[in-house]
């Protein structure tokens, strides 16, 4: 039973440890060079809630959860019932637990795997400060068919300076695990790693963002903390430190917002990071960076909704708000990556973009790639940095707003002699004045409007794969299971054609257009409860006939099997 | 000698023309900023005066500095992240009683507290003025001419300045803007003077609080020397009738620099991610 | 030269008293058996601004301005540039002004009309405290044949109390002008009034949703002043507190907002004010009402955005923020007034849909209706007052979120024993416990939809006229224009639907199919830039195959011959 | 007699698992205020609780009275339109330093200021729980364990009690959640007390303070009797040192009520309109 990757899902209650030994089996399969994803559902417990380790480890790069799991380890049962729905298994699937914790519970038993039980907490007892997770940790490994080095040698490397007994311990119950692993069923087994000596990146979502950030040149950062847009700036504080750049810890949302206006409006890249509830604070001054033309980009990561929702898991809900949120027209930005390192490339070009148009663009993460760690192939580097259009010194009969044909007019920096302006979120003149004349009014919503227009996005508007009568169209995270179910198909010899929109605004009617010629059959897949997704699709782009919409709130994510069998059903 | 320093501070005037209505206290207020920016010697451009909405926040415009007129009640913020993404430039903020207290009262509170080094004006006027006259924060209870609040509003009201104290500001100070040679001594003062610089500037309005013109038979000199230790500020304040005039307090907290090194470069940080 | 109504601009700079006179005349009008409407342009400045009142006076009710002004009269030429864009003049209209402020400026004289000259200046000169607006609006009145008796009736019922010399002086002014008139060119003149002793209301767009929300049963107002929504509470302070209820002016819109979710939650229907900023700061709190289903109504005056955009002036780009401001899946309903008088209607409709629906929901009001005043019959009363479904008193096993077939659960109040509940924006079970499982969130959304899908809003949701294979789809004070155009190609001959949407959200898709049903040509007709209602309309609906948008920001409004052509012109 | 009156602080209790961590001073803040409730003698459905979120905003949903779990920094807000619009009910509001001194500032100046008869609660860990431990308004400006201040924020502590006073509040006390009895007092005193009433109590985060257990060692009762006179209260917190437990100031400023009356109908007022 060899696939192509195997996935595996460990759970427990609170401290248990299902997150670390998730987060080393992951270390251990990059080490033993293969390709692996893993994603976390947390209870709403700051410490001892429940919580389940999702993996997938493949020979092959991936960029989202297979429709199942081949393994369930579950450290024990304690409110498994609160995320049972996320984690499906298939009738080949064992189900592995401790006889300790009673039996498999119906929530899981309904999926029909099979299951099997090992005494871990009997084993752990047998080793002193031994862990129930590292017996089950050993166990894993076994089964899936990856080598117990490559997990001691992370072992090793993590552990090392908390102490030799501490090493001892883990060390010893990952074995007795592994050894009893021997007797236990047989389940999907990994196949031989294609390791080449390439360098591989283990990086999360909102690290990537954070990453992308620096590489475009952001230096200034204020913000909020919020789950699950915290970590894009625990990554940013000490990095920012570090490379001449500040991060503050703001009062408030419609601080931190407006702290990066005004860092942005002396001249440096600014940005700021949130989520659902921040973002909608944050409303009315991103307004005014539009309005007066001040570049800054904001991150949010998508949490579910409406109001406080569940801050522990993703939905692609934010999409209304973050396209439509603005009182009065307020054209600007919104980049939304579609995988974890992707967060890297779209954080860095809506920086990018923002600071070439002078306006706010918001990079529309989620907590599904922003609290996942995927191992992948080291990303390559995007020449994108931000670069102004900025006054010279004493430049004659300055206009900040000048009516330029591209709409993007010179930008003085504070020091720049001659050319002092204010600016102004009030309806203004070329010169920044103050207006309510109709003429000055039509006038910068046109300029302000254009420039957006009429910029070049080149390709990276949207990723396109595959071709046919039939498509899918995407974006975000619903992306990966998307990606996987066109190739399962293209595998069996069907036709299918992928579209997952990076630039969400401005709209690219043009390019939409040619990415649809030809397309009959067009289905639309997003992780949203009113079909968001798709009401944006119609309110911009003509669409084939035929549009079907796969469309559902959070948590639970979008499974390849169920976009392919969408296709396969349609006639 | 660097010729910019020679600037008057009708240099700092530009030639917009302020929709301020006749006899508005805020004129002044103006003629004291550009005096202040004067005798500060530095040039026009290494100068960011931050505002809000309100007509006293229409400060800016009419100044020759690089300016921004952000939205209502978060003039605090913004001269914030001026200042800390660009500590070598002087930074300015100036806005009414209701933006600065009313819908900005919390940034006034945490920006008093984080002591970034800028000086900020509240242009008090006891009123919303630009929304034809509304109750702010310093309105006293009785006062009952809005349609908002036609039997008073029955709240007492805050007296910035000890609020400003209580919240950490730095350097507080009040003037009058009937005594503009003051008022640009103060925010003179207040630049200079290290972290965050408050100064009060009551500052009639003549169409909704006519019965302030009265104000300038109402001030005067605050007595003795400011206080450089709070809890004497503090007592001291207890006492005050919110028309004596002058430094209140001026402080000496260190101004809040967030620490910021240059020891690495972005692919230097990459190594952490690779395997 | 009797048409069916005349049209008059009044302007001039600050302290010129054109607004004055605009209303003194408007009330005449009333006085004399006419209908009317007054909108008002104005300049930034808080006094002293320039200003002009803009006035349609007719023997039928108006909703609409004309195409253009028959008779401009210019108190001076003081920054008429900064609204002349906002005073069209047809050929035959009629340009009176003080020879002591000079030429006709180009801007003016570009529209062609004919000119004449009246020494407002002297002839007020000659008359102790006389001023100019009263010479002007002596001239007007009886350039447009309004019975002179009338304003002097107004007079003295508005000059009254200021004492006898004022009165006197105006008096004297208004008999010059009105003789003065007499050697001026004609202009258009007022038919009969058809006055038949029905009661006429003077009420405007601003009083009519405040009152709109006491009809609905409204106890409870908190509010942030903001231009041009603050009229609504000023019209609400002194009312409420004379029929029990409370207005209390909170420190922002943040305050406003939760204070009003907190008056509701204690079982008093509550409502705010705001504008598009405003409206901004508030969609977090919109989410949690939505989230915990508190009911609470909103009304947005909207204005110029974006940004602080233009404080005084009318715009409709508020839509976006509206229908889709809030974070995550936020279902709620946005109601559009249609006309002044509307908005009484259309708040009281909108509080009662709140408190049925346990939601929030969103008044679009704007400057132009808000701010105007309209002479019309005394309208109807609508049945329209705030009722809960609420549980009983130790209602046994009580849910507050309990997943009723309609989506509506009874909703107990503080004071009600037995049934204590706590209120969450976090997703919750029925009990209203936090919940992350995907079953709670999933059903609880389903609910929060399915109560605003599934209830009967009658006829209400638009006002549709007319028939034919060509309509014009629009929404809020559009709809004026509209329908006078329609009616202008009706008397032709023609045939053209109107539809005018006034619930917008929730989209009613069957209705619109039935409306649309026939229609080949669909002319989409609004006052925004970037064609946020085409856009929406696009989103939820299937439109015709041929459609065209008429969408154009403010401040300029639209006129019912730009309809008119376009429908002329497609062929 | 009322039979709901007999309730005891057990059946203020719900049946809800608290998401705290094992040994939260939080815990110990519910049995305070399902105390203060019983003592009260109040029947459950004539009382709201009020938060926003962070740990400690999950308190209402532990008690057994109406409650409203609102969003981060609002509570006070919600509180003062159930108590506007409902006199007849006994209002608390209760929450996190995060909630009520960073995001909610303004509201727990104005609240303070406008004297709404309400009693607020803060919880004060120091710290933000709920998002994993950063630093809040009471947090030392020396504390390195965030991750978004790893060398400490570097700004001064806000001293709640103290900024409560300069703002208007009319009662104030300070307890430690390890002496649950006075704080169940103090909540008690608070709700009794007209006016807005605010209750600092200490009650350590054991994750990501685990220092704060030494709390215990460091709490004292406030010396002397309970100011009633603010300029009083103020001295003597000048010189506090943030553990001392009592109430710290006790006001006599009448509680904001606006003015009501109930003189006409709804059709009465259509006369304006009609002509
Ligand atoms: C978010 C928001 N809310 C409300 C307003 C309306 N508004 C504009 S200025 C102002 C108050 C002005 O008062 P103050 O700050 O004292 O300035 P003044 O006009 O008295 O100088 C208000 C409420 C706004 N522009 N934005
Ligand atoms: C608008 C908004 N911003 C940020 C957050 C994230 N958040 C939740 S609780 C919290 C702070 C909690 O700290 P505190 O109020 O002190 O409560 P504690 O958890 O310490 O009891 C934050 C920042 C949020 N929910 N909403
Ligand atoms: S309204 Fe008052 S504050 Fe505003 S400009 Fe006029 S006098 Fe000055
Ligand atoms: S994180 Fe701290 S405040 Fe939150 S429950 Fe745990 S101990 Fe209590
Ligand atoms: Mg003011
Ligand atoms: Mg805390």
């Amino acid at each position: 039973m060899v696939g192509k990757s195997v996935s595996v899902a460990l759970t427990g209650s609170g401290g248990a440890g299902a997150m670390t030994s998730g987060q080393i089996l992951l270390d251990a399969a990059s080490k033993a060079g293969y390709f692996g994803l893993m994603t976390r559902s947390m209870g709403p417990q700051i410490r001892g809630g429940e919580a389940a380790a999702l993996l997938r480890i493949s020979a092959t790069p991936v960029s989202s959860l297979d429709d199942h799991y081949d393994l369930l380890v579950a450290y024990d049962w304690g409110n498994v019932n609160r995320f049972a729905a996320e984690l499906p298994l298939a009738k080949t699937s064992l189900v592995l637990s401790d006889p300790e914790h009673g039996a498999v519970p119906d929530a899981i038993a309904l999926f029909g795997a099979r299951s099997a039980e090992l005494a871990m907490k009997t084993l752990a007892a047998e080793v002193p400060g031994g862990r129930v997770n590292m017996i089950g940790l050993g166990a894993a490994a076994v089964l899936i068919g990856l080598p117990l080095e490559a997990v001691l040698s992370v072992l090793q490397d993590q552990l090392g300076r908390k102490g030799e007994e501490v090493l001892a311990s883990a060390t010893a119950c990952l074995k007795a695990g592994a050894e009893a692993a021997t007797k236990l069923p047989e389940v999907a087994r990994l196949p031989p790693s294609k390791a080449d000596g390439s360098v591989r990146w283990n990086i999360s979502g909102n690290e990537a963002a954070g990453h992308g950030a620096l590489k475009a040149g952001i230096k200034f950062v204020a913000a909020y903390p919020i789950t699950p847009g915290t970590e894009v700036l625990e990554y940013l504080a000490p990095t920012l430190e570090k490379t001449g750049g500040v991060l503050v810890q703001a009062e408030d949302e419609l601080a931190s917002i407006n702290m990066i206006i005004g860092g942005s409006f002396s001249g440096v890249p600014s940005l700021t990071a949130t989520s659902g509830p921040g973002l909608a604070l944050m409303t009315e001054s991103i307004g005014l960076a539009i309005c007066s033309e001040t570049p800054i980009t904001i991150v949010d990561v998508m949490r579910g909704g409406p109001s406080t929702g569940i801050p522990t898991k993703s939905e692609q809900s934010d999409l209304n708000i973050a396209c439509y949120g603005m009182h009065g027209d307020a054209p600007h930005i919104v980049v939304a990556p579609n995988t974890i390192v992707d967060c890297m490339f779209s954080t860095q070009w809506a920086v990018y973009l923002a600071e070439a148009l002078q306006t706010a663009a918001i990079v529309l993460s989620d907590q599904a790639m922003g609290q996942a760690r995927n191992v992948v192939a080291k990303p390559a580097d995007a020449p994108y940095v931000a670069k102004r259009r900025v006054a010279a010194p004493n430049a004659e009969g300055y206009k900040r707003y000048a009516l330029t044909p591209d709409g993007i007019s010179p930008m003085a920096i504070p020091g720049n002699p001659g050319t002092n302006y204010v600016a102004d979120g009030l309806e203004h003149n070329e010169r920044g004045t103050p207006s309510s004349q109709a003429s000055d009014h039509h006038s910068q919503l046109d300029k302000r409007a254009r420039k957006l227009e009429m910029f070049d996005y080149g390709d990276h508007w949207a990723d396109i794969e595959g071709d046919g009568e039939i498509a899918v169209v995407t974006f975000g995270a619903s992306t990966g299971p998307v990606q996987e179910a066109l190739e399962r198909i293209r595998a069996k010899g069907g036709k299918a054609k992928m579209i997952s929109l990076r630039l969400l605004m401005p709209a690219q009617t043009k390019n939409m257009a040619a990415a649809l010629n030809g397309v009959k059959k067009l289905l639309v897949v997003e992780q949203t409860h009113s079909e968001q997704f798709n009401k944006y699709l119609r309110a911009h782009f003509d669409l084939p006939p035929a549009v079907k919409v796969l469309s559902r709130p959070g948590p639970l994510p979008i499974r390849p099997n169920q976009i392919e069998s969408i296709i396969a059903d349609w006639k | 000698m660097n010729a910019p320093c020679q600037l008057t501070h009708q240099d700092f005037k530009s030639d917009v023309k302020p929709i301020w209505c006749p006899g508005c206290g805020d004129f002044a207020v103006l003629s004291s900023v550009t005096k202040a920016l004067a005798d500060l010697g530095k040039p026009r451009e290494e100068i960011a005066f931050i505002s809000g909405i309100g007509c006293s926040s229409r400060i800016p415009a009419y100044t020759q500095v690089y300016g921004f007129h952000g939205v209502h009640g978060r003039a605090l913020a913004i001269a914030a992240g001026v200042k800390l993404a660009r500590p070598d430039l002087t930074v300015l903020a100036a806005g009414g009683d209701g933006d600065g207290l009313s819908i900005g009262g919390n940034h006034f509170l945490h920006a008093c507290r984080r002591n970034v080094d800028m000086t900020y004006i509240i242009m008090d006027n006891e009123v919303y003025g630009m929304t034809k006259g509304q109750a702010s924060p310093t309105t006293q209870p009785d006062w009952t001419k809005s349609k908002l609040t036609p039997e008073g509003t029955g709240i007492s009201a805050v007296e910035p300045v000890r609020l400003a104290l209580a919240a950490g500001a730095n350097f507080i100070a009040r003037g009058f803007s009937g005594n503009p040679n003051e008022v640009a001594r103060l925010i003179y003062e207040g630049i200079q003077h290290p972290g965050f610089s408050f100064i009060q500037v009551l500052s009639p309005c003549v169409t909704y609080r006519p019965e302030e013109r009265e104000w300038k038979n109402l001030v005067h000199p605050a007595e003795g020397n400011p206080s450089q230790v709070m809890a004497e500020a503090m007592h001291r304040l207890a006492g005050d009738d919110g028309f004596s005039t002058g430094v209140l307090f001026a402080g000496n907290r260190a101004p809040f620099k967030p620490p910021s090194r240059n020891v690495a470069t972005v692919t230097d940080l990459e190594r952490k991610f690779a395997s």
